[in-house]
């Protein structure tokens, strides 16, 4: 399988992504860099996190015009498997793969720390690995993650389960306490509606290993790597 | 007709006698673009010129030693072809003037002399000095600090994985901003600041040149007084989206087989870069100043050799890879120039549209700088600051309240409110995470991880500067051999006084001279470092604070150990022995608003025995948590253990042997060379037969067990309780503490 | 012609910048300020004479990237 | 009375933010834009019915919080 990871400048976590999926999970991994206009012979691309254009103006909103974008669009709309983690999240959403926007934290704090998250939709390519409500510890590292969208997107997203990932406590409650950044519904993870396009605000690539004491995060990897197998090769050219 | 006036010189910070031997190097006067070069590499930042003297007897080699000071940063072998590249730098008066930017474009500063050596950065770590909470402006000074260090070191996606903090009013006017990166290298391709090859190009890259910081250099060697409001312009502001572009194309570059020397434009911009090159390399360089990028259009040569603009580096080409240089440079949206070339009559020469502009030897301004061997002697006030009697001091009376204003004052509260701004996970290689006595990053395709400390306890230092720096060392060794490693290597940034005062240069020399002996004694080699003097304002100076970042080597990453409890039922056992060491305690301050006596006892046989003892028992795989005695002693350190875990708590009763000592000694004293350790039973009596066997005191003083921390002091006759609180409410003062104060005011 | 932009965050869309900014007030005795909200403001040069044809540029600038109308609205003039 | 209060980095002073979107409107083909520079917008509500006295306090609200003076220039209406 041939996981694609997406360069823009300003990537920070591109080097972990590649790390987790070649090194510690065995697949192949092809770095691309954000000039490049077509994808080719992809199973899955991977958004990475990091600042890309230095999340000047707003988080994702530059990146999103970079020539590889056009052909992520068509990726995804013929069925590819997209995972934006983190910048890779607010990229989808300026691109408007994903519907909705980020608000800066509610602290206005940038936070990185590990919050707990419950598995709300095991049934996607990314999360199938997981048991319906599951809780994972995660760590998040980001200063806007305050997700929002208008009240008719919001029914949308809970009626079709678009909702994936809510940040929860320790023990499974979705309350506010368990909400790091004011996130509208506590709200971590969307997928669209045809369920191939994942963005998320916590790092499942940060907790994959046991080295690094917790390996929750490689639930929503290895489900990933499952859910290639089962779609079909993708090409995407100009 | 000189247009070097009495003014100008002294504007420029340059002595008489400094002007004269200007005179004497050139042959001539010099003109103003040359007075402005002289001015900023012969200040004291640059130059060195009070330090270098007393700098020159650290120890600095070692079997080890890949890179010793005199490049951008050092570099320390640890096996499998690999090296860790390190240093650490102070931003301070940028930072005082503008805290976000002057703590960020710290980081970037950093960040370039480690990758300048061809390392990717793989970890920061910042120590801060700042003055009380209580005030407005110190509670400004530190969340703007923080979130410079955060805005930039998250950026460019280098994990912060720890620090350190402490609060006393002597910083309010000049608050310390430290940083240390380290960076990891393939030891036969570290890079140099050299300027070889007669006509190979030389090559500016990176952001366009502004008018930020002019003097920057100079200002950092001058104290504050009351017109320092008027040297504002100086002020720089950092990119780290460009710093990232930038550190990527320099791993590009040096992955093949282009360059022959690099160097980052830091303090003093062009000037240092370009002659600090050429004179390493015994040669000249001619700079066309036309060719640099510019921000603004009508600069100066004066201007544009003396910016100090951020995000810039300068490259020496191998002849003929220019245009690949040039490619890589575009790749990465940099700005990109070839503005000179390597000659070989060892002069700086800088030309602006065809006219020469300044032509200076390149050594004479990068390496023949002045030297002062400055007076010093011992100020009479030392006297009193030592003098304490402890006789008039009360025992402590109620203990429990004295462990939780300990542990809520904000020197010893949990830093939390800090890290969590810092991305401290990226790069996926944080074992420990910042919270335990080392952070520990593992090396990737390695079995290895590489353990790191910042420590310097400045009013130790203050009380005697010689002990301070022993213990400084001391400390951080131990603070390493807890998590599981083997000290290599140190690099240091020394921050002190006006250094023509006496007094001050005293506290340096006497330091150094601690640095040194405990160096030597512990066989750590000092591989890098920096000196910020002119900490005072108003003629009141810091505590001298030679900050240390030691780095440590951890063989078999699983061994890693951290410093809380982790099982019921586990032993815990002290290694070491209390003295009556209350002087310079941090329980004196807190709780007696006393910083006196003398600080704790050191003796090094003692301390270096310790650290092998710990280091074999970790590595037996004996060890469930360890844990160093520091700052509010013993029942700190306990307190520490058992609630700093990720995950729970875990309550403990101890029993400690009271002796011949107060109560308090026992309980908050800061004597030295003590760790608590944690271990399943079955291990107990291999660890009292392997500590006895090398001559470590130890005992076994009580369990892991329930939720509340239980000490009790065993006298004469009975043992007696005298903590006796539940951990959460410990945890709720520690962790929140910081948190409180900031929101509260 | 110069272009002078300002985005801010829609009515209804909680500011949290704004709040932090008003509770500082409060807490530097400023009581009597109120109802803060921050936005951005943007000013540009535009190398174009005829004032439609800038504004329309200005605006297609706004809805692609300046602003993100789920979040934000916008408003420029032009001199 | 409301302020409208804008503080914009001072002539000189490094604008990385500017500087990105410029680069990006040049990318997406608004080649015409130049000089890109941002700063920030706040409004806010003042009781207080002294042009004067409102005047001196929002100076001073700049002063001392809403502007960083070491880098930043402000001017504000009121109205
Ligand atoms: N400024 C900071 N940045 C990041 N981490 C910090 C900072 N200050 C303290 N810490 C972390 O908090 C923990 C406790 O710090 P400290 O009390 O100085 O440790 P020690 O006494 O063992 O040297 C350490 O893990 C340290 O890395
Ligand atoms: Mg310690």
């Amino acid at each position: 399988m041939n996981i694609g990871v997406v360069v823009f400048p300003g990537s920070n976590c591109d080097h972990d992504c590649q790390y987790i999926f070649r090194d510690v999970l065995g697949q192949d991994v092809t770095m691309v860099w954000h000039k490049e206009a077509s994808l080719t012979r992809l199973d899955a691309v991977i958004l990475p996190g990091g600042f890309s254009y230095g999340d000047y103006l707003r988080t994702g909103a530059i990146a999103r015009f970079s020539p590889v974008m056009g052909a992520v669009k068509k990726y995804a709309a013929d069925g590819g498997l997209v995972l934006g983690i983190c910048n890779g999240f607010q990229i989808l959403l300026e691109a408007g793969l994903l519907p909705g926007a980020m608000l800066r934290n509610q602290s206005l704090h940038f936070i990185c720390n590990d919050v707990h998250v419950r598995v709300e939709n095991a049934a996607t390519p990314f999360t199938s690995a997981c048991k319906p409500s599951q809780v994972l510890k995660i760590p998040i590292a980001h200063a806007d993650g305050n997700y929002y969208t208008d009240p008719v997107t919001l029914a949308g997203l809970q009626a079709n389960a678009q909702i994936v990932l809510r940040y929860c406590t320790p023990d499974g409650k979705v309350t506010s306490g368990g909400n790091p950044n004011g996130s509208l519904d506590n709200i971590a993870g969307v997928c669209n509606a045809a369920g191939n396009v994942l963005g998320l605000m916590p790092h499942p690539e940060r907790c994959a290993e046991s080295v690094l004491g917790n390996d929750d995060g490689r639930l929503i990897l290895a489900s990933l790597v499952e859910g290639m197998k089962k779609a079909k090769p993708q090409t995407v050219g100009e | 007709m000189s247009v070097i006036t009495n003014d100008l010189i002294a504007q420029h910070n340059l002595t008489g006698d400094e002007y004269k031997h200007i005179i004497e190097i050139l042959g001539r006067e010099p003109n103003l673009t040359e007075l402005g070069m002289f001015s900023v590499m012969w200040s004291e930042h640059c130059s060195y010129k009070s330090s270098r003297v007393h700098l020159k007897k650290l120890p600095t080699t070692g079997p080890r030693v890949v890179q010793g000071p005199g490049e951008n940063a050092g570099a320390v072998d640890i096996g499998d072809g690999l090296c860790v590249v390190f240093k650490m730098e102070s931003h301070n008066h940028p930072s005082f003037i503008e805290p976000y930017q002057g703590a960020a474009t710290g980081v970037g500063g950093i960040l370039r002399d480690v990758f300048t050596m061809g390392a990717r950065p793989i970890a920061l770590l910042d120590s801060l000095r700042f003055g009380g909470l209580d005030t407005a402006k110190n509670r400004h000074l530190m969340k703007g600090v923080v979130s410079g260090i955060a805005g930039y070191g998250n950026c460019m996606g280098v994990p912060t994985v720890g620090g350190e903090i402490v609060f006393n009013d002597i910083y309010s006017l000049n608050p310390l901003v430290n940083v240390f990166c380290l960076g990891i290298a393939h030891k036969d391709k570290i890079f140099r600041g050299t300027a070889a090859g007669v006509g190979n190009p030389v090559i500016y890259f990176g952001s366009k040149t502004g008018r930020d910081g002019i003097h920057g250099a100079t200002m950092a060697s001058d104290s504050f007084d009351d017109k320092s409001e008027q040297k504002r312009p100086t002020v720089q502001v950092g990119d780290p989206f460009q710093e990232k572009l930038l550190l990527e194309a320099c791993l590009e570059l040096m992955a093949g087989d282009l360059l022959v020397g690099i160097q980052d434009m830091g303090a003093a911009g062009l000037t240092s870069s370009s002659c600090e090159m050429a004179s390493r390399a015994g040669n000249g360089i001619e700079l066309d100043l036309t060719h640099v990028p510019r921000r603004e259009p009508s600069m100066t040569p004066y201007e544009l050799m003396l910016s100090e603009s951020q995000e810039r580096m300068l490259m020496v080409a191998k002849a003929g890879k220019e245009d690949e240089c040039l490619a890589i440079c575009r790749k990465w949206d940099l700005d990109v120039a070839v503005v000179g070339r390597v000659t070989g009559d060892g002069i700086l020469r800088v030309k602006d549209h065809g006219t020469v502009v300044a032509e200076i030897p390149a050594k004479a301004l990068a390496d023949d700088g002045p030297r002062y061997e400055r007076s010093y002697t011992l100020p009479p006030y030392q006297d009193i600051l030592t003098n304490l009697n402890c006789d008039l001091i009360p025992d402590v009376k109620d203990a429990n309240a004295v462990l939780l204003s300990l542990l809520e004052s904000s020197t010893i509260a949990s830093k939390r409110w800090v890290y969590h701004q810092y991305d401290h996970m990226v790069r996926t290689n944080t074992m420990v995470r910042p919270g335990s006595d080392a952070a520990v990053v593992r090396i990737k395709g390695t079995n290895k991880a590489v353990a790191m400390t910042v420590d310097c306890n400045s009013r130790y230092c203050m009380l005697h500067p010689y002990e301070g720096a022993r213990l400084a060392v001391a400390e951080a060794a131990r603070n390493l051999v807890c998590s599981g490693a083997e000290p290599i290597g140190l690099t240091d940034c020394l921050n002190f006084g006006n250094p023509e005062r006496s007094d001050i240069m005293w506290q340096f020399v006497l330091t150094i001279e601690g640095m040194k002996d405990a160096c030597e004694h512990l066989r750590v080699p000092i591989v890098s470092g920096n000196v910020s003097f002119y900490n005072e304002t108003n003629g009141l100076s810091i505590y001298p604070t030679p900050m240390l970042g030691m780095v440590g080597l951890i063989e078999q990453a699983d061994r890693t150990t951290t410093q809380w409890f982790k099982a019921e039922g586990d032993d815990i056992i002290l290694l070491g022995t209390a003295r009556e060491d209350l002087g310079g305690s941090e329980y004196l301050k807190v709780v007696q608003a006393r910083e006196q006596g003398s600080p704790p006892f050191l003796n090094m046989n003692a301390e270096k025995a310790l650290h092998d003892c710990v280091l074999a028992m970790i590595r037996a795989g004996m060890v469930q948590s360890a844990h160093d005695c520091s700052d509010g002693g013993l029942a700190v350190a306990l307190a520490e253990s058992a609630m700093s875990g990720p995950d729970r708590l875990l309550g403990a009763v101890v029993t400690l042997a009271l002796g011949r000592l107060r109560k308090d000694a026992v309980l908050f004293g800061e004597s030295q060379s003590r760790v608590v350790l944690s271990a399943k039973l079955v291990h107990r009596q291999a660890i009292l037969d392997s500590a006895r066997r090398v001559g470590v005191p130890v005992a076994v003083i009580g369990s892991v067990t329930g939720n509340r921390l239980v000490i009790s002091l065993e006298g004469e006759q009975s043992a007696v309780k005298v903590i006796d609180v539940p951990v959460a409410m410990l945890y709720d003062r520690w962790a929140f503490s910081i948190e409180r104060t900031l929101h509260q005011a | 012609m110069k272009a002078k932009i300002h985005v801010t965050l829609k009515q209804g869309i909680l500011d949290p910048q704004g709040k932090a900014i008003e509770h500082a007030l409060d807490m530097l005795g400023f009581k009597r300020a109120a109802n803060v909200r921050v936005g951005k403001y943007m000013e540009l040069d535009l190398n174009q004479t005829d004032r439609a044809k800038a504004e329309a540029e200005v605006k297609a600038m706004c809805e692609k990237l300046l602003a993100n109308t789920i979040i934000e609205e916008y408003r420029f003039e032009l001199g």
